[in-house]
């Protein structure tokens, strides 16, 4: 599997999307053990992003990577401008030193973003995050580019271990953000971030498949 | 969801563009990031003091600008730290040649978002500390959680730095001073109901015709635990176990009595429970002698109360003291 | 209903005592008549000002005891006039040689209390005189009725003859500028929720989800007429219509602008209407040179807010600008 | 029809009782356009009198009711304090300079309490106040005097008097009294202070039998 930048563009106009399309999920998914703010804020800097869309700077998928993460981390506030800003940035920073956007450099991208998150808010999986959907998403990317698997594959399985992921984070209690507050309440209801993390996934994955079938 | 408001992207500018149009000669408001400051700063014969955190807990932070106390906040929207950009921008703002403090309510948003203003500010030349408060006893804290939460009892440490600062304190010195305020002051707070972001427009929680909150945080975060209704005394006797047993305050102590509404109780029962703390911190041989009952950080229309206690000394007595002119007023 | 209380019938009494708890220095309390007093009253130099109304409205009228503004408050229990004896009584505590001036609400029970006080104290020798406030716009005048009530406004008043009293004015001369801020004030209020009187237990009146009662007075008292919830642009130009028609206030006139929330508001929404109607008021051509904005005279936790308008001279200007200390404070 | 003392103070005993275990039920009544207290300012002056029942100055009918309109003035606040207070007052003042309780005298301190309650708020009859209660029960019991009636046959046209003028009120617009303040609105709902009436002298009527019934 390989991607060019114009692919870039297609995830990053989906995970855009549909972050605004589910404001109110993910937000009331937030306020069962959490403030109910996540949604809203994701939609606040996406929507911007999608206003700009035609007006980003398209040098290289780095260049264009690296605009998102400054439009969220100065439109979105919570915890996930930090986080989802660092995430995009480290990104763009891995995209921007490869000469092509394999499946390794994929794998190497997400984990880049990964580290990224994991250094600014402390979080470490297991402690109910979305580290939790992302974390199982890229290993499974990982195997699956090592057996040189096609793209709608790994993307199929992506959202299936997102999903799932996700879903597991029913059980365990929230030791970061402001769900932790709520101790051993907070079990018993999935991540908010991982939930979000696994629906955008799937929506990739279904808009690649749509789009390749548009085109064939 | 009933509320006055127009749209809900619009609430929180709205209510700063009325914070501003009301304080015309003393406060500016900068639409680009949320941020009310003193039109008079950065004053660079003083550490400019900022604040962020999300919006909803109104008073705190932006009507709590002015002289004496903060030279700028810069909120997120309801409930939401602001983007790092607000606070780095507010930060280059506000700079003034003995530095600036952000005093930040212990959160994961706020930490992350002030840390990187910080980091980006520095790196500008900026001398910047940061300073972080966690007056809430509710949450437990421990090495593996992001620990406790800053709520009410941030304005004590305000009006301290905000009055250091005035007077002409270094950083160092306001930063030793704040640091000092936030370690003898302890908070817990009771939600008798829910309250509703307008971005949300439905209820946080869910909380019976006879149910309360106990240990509930300013952004309806489900708290400690769910009780039954209970008297103004039972009530005040929770609050007080909670927090007198925390740092602890013992017999002889001299305190400052904060009773905090979270925006929906009208402030008549916020001096029914203080008279009844009151009485009974006496009969632990514990003294008032500083009192503040009101609102002073809310979140939105929530009904309930939080009850504050701050071991005093003669240098905090005269911090406190100290004169200070902010937009929440009423006369 | 969940209230921080213990028994309804002591809700007054121990918020009074929490007042007094927390006003050592400046405030007595006579439990016998529900006085709040100045512990310096009454002093000979100057008028004394009383006010009582019922419970339920504070700040009004208990938590603005204090230099330059009222010199004692002896209210009913909630949302009903004091006893006729503790206004009798509370003039005899505060008579004063310079005389005894009695604000009061225009309300039946308000006016036949205070009136039936001041023919025993006069036939004791003491000065009195009654000024009446009635600044609700909602309520038509005429001959027969009660005419209109007093709601947020008296403020106005209060402060205005607190400030002409300390300033040493006589009696008459306190009374022509009650008179006359009252002429210049007008109000109307607008209820999003009901309230529930701790005794009752139960809302006043039932409000749907989407339901506003537009004229509402501070007894929960059912308003002009229900409306459907609207924007806050449109409440604003309901409230603004009703109230600038009244008087009228045209184009050219300098006035005070409150936004007064009716106990379960949060601020922020009272800031949101603020700059609102401020910004109306200037598209007249009537500019806002005093701004008012937070709780002044509630309806216990009642959400929805009232909008008064003073209209401005220099003489109330001086008066409005005035120093004063009341135990409703926040820092 | 003649009464003694013991008869005053047993009819002052059923209003003050009367008051007392319909303080809900009154104050419902006011909150349906008024602001709901009157029930809890009733009940909170008459408790006063149940509670200092024994210890009451009894040297006349007229001082005992001038004692209980003292009680009402210092304990009851709102609108009937001024009220009650004044109509005990005058009821007593006539009382006082009467030899006998007979028919005529009764129909005299009712008068007087009328007169002092319409001088102290200036209501009228047809303004929606307990007025509207009391002045035809006051007429009616005039006329059955005139005819030298029996005090049970008074006693028990005046409940009916009241009842039906007490209901009547529903038609009447408020002019007095908090629930002016919602002018038409006051239309369709009786008035609680003319409802308060008709309940007391309807207990006053009924007691009046039992104890009779039980002397016998
Ligand atoms: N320290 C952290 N590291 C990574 N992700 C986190 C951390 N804390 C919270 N999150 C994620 O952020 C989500 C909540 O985001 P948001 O509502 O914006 O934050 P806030 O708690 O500040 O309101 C959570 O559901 C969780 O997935
Ligand atoms: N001016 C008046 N004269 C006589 N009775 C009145 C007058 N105004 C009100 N009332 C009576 O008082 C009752 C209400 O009493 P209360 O609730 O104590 O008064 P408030 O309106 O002050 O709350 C009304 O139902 C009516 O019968
Ligand atoms: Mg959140
Ligand atoms: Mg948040
Ligand atoms: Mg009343
Ligand atoms: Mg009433």
């Amino acid at each position: 599997m390989a991607v060019e930048q114009a692919d870039v563009e297609f995830v990053v106009h989906v995970i855009a999307q549909t972050a605004v399309d589910n404001e109110k999920y993910f937000g009331d998914l937030d306020s069962v053990v959490g403030d109910g703010d996540f949604g809203y804020s994701l939609a606040r800097g996406f929507e911007i992003v999608l206003a700009d869309w035609d007006t980003l700077d398209r040098t290289d998928a780095g260049t264009f990577l690296q605009k998102i993460a400054t439009i969220i981390t100065s439109r979105i506030g919570g915890t996930s401008g930090p986080i989802w800003g660092t995430a995009f940035l480290r990104a763009g920073g891995v995209a921007k030193k490869s000469e092509t956007l394999d499946g390794t450099v994929i794998v190497e991208i997400l984990t880049a973003a990964i580290e990224g998150v994991k250094a600014r808010g402390g979080a470490e999986v297991g402690e109910k995050t979305l580290l939790d959907a992302v974390v199982p998403m890229r290993d499974t990317i990982a195997i699956l580019v090592a057996q040189g698997a096609g793209d709608q594959v790994v993307l199929d399985a992506a959202a299936t271990t997102a999903r799932t992921s996700a879903e597991a984070t029913s059980v365990l209690q929230a030791r970061r953000g402001r769900a932790s507050y709520t101790g051993e309440r907070s079990i018993g209801s999935p991540d908010a971030g991982a939930i979000a993390v696994a629906v955008i996934v799937e929506q990739i994955a279904e808009q690649w498949r749509q789009r390749a079938t548009a085109s064939a | 969801m009933k509320k006055f408001m127009n749209d809900p992207k619009q609430f929180v500018p709205q209510m700063l563009k009325g914070i501003a149009l009301a304080n015309p000669d003393t406060l500016k408001y900068v639409p680009e990031y949320n941020l009310i400051m003193r039109s008079d700063a950065p004053r660079h014969d003083k550490v400019s003091i900022v604040q962020g955190s999300g919006s909803g807990h109104e008073p705190a932070h932006v009507m709590t600008v002015g002289k004496g106390m903060l030279d700028g906040a810069c909120p997120g929207d309801i409930f939401a730290a602001p983007p790092m950009d607000y606070v780095y921008e507010t930060t280059k703002l506000l700079a003034s040649d003995k530095g600036v403090l952000l005093l930040v309510n212990n959160y994961t948003g706020d930490k992350m978002a002030f840390e990187m203003a910080q980091e980006l500010s520095e790196a500008d030349g900026i001398m910047v500390r940061t300073l972080f408060i966690n007056d809430d006893v509710a949450v437990q804290d421990s090495t593996w959680t992001v620990g406790r939460r800053g709520v009410a009892g941030n304005f004590f440490v305000m009006k301290a730095v905000g009055a250091a600062a005035e007077a002409g304190a270094d950083l160092d010195e306001v930063v030793r001073i704040g640091e000092k305020v936030n370690a003898v002051t302890r908070t817990m707070g009771i939600a008798l109901t829910a309250c509703t972001p307008p971005a949300k427009g439905a209820p946080l929680f869910d909380l019976g015709d006879d149910e309360i909150e106990i240990g509930v945080g300013i952004h309806g975060e489900p708290g400690r635990r769910r009780a039954k209704m209970a008297s103004a005394d039972d009530i005040v006797d929770e609050l007080l176990g909670a927090v007198v047993g925390d740092l602890p305050y013992t017999a002889g102590d001299r305190v400052a009595l904060m009773i905090n509404g979270l925006g929906g109780t009208p402030i008549s029962e916020l001096y029914l429970l203080y008279g009844i703390a009151h009485e009974k911190l006496a009969a632990q041989g514990i003294t008032v002698t500083r009192s503040y009952v009101g609102e002073y950080c809310t979140s939105l229309e929530m009904a309930g109360a939080s009850l504050t206690l701050v071991k005093l000394d003669e240098e905090i007595d005269g911090l406190l003291d100290a004169p200070a002119e902010i937009a929440y007023r009423v006369f």
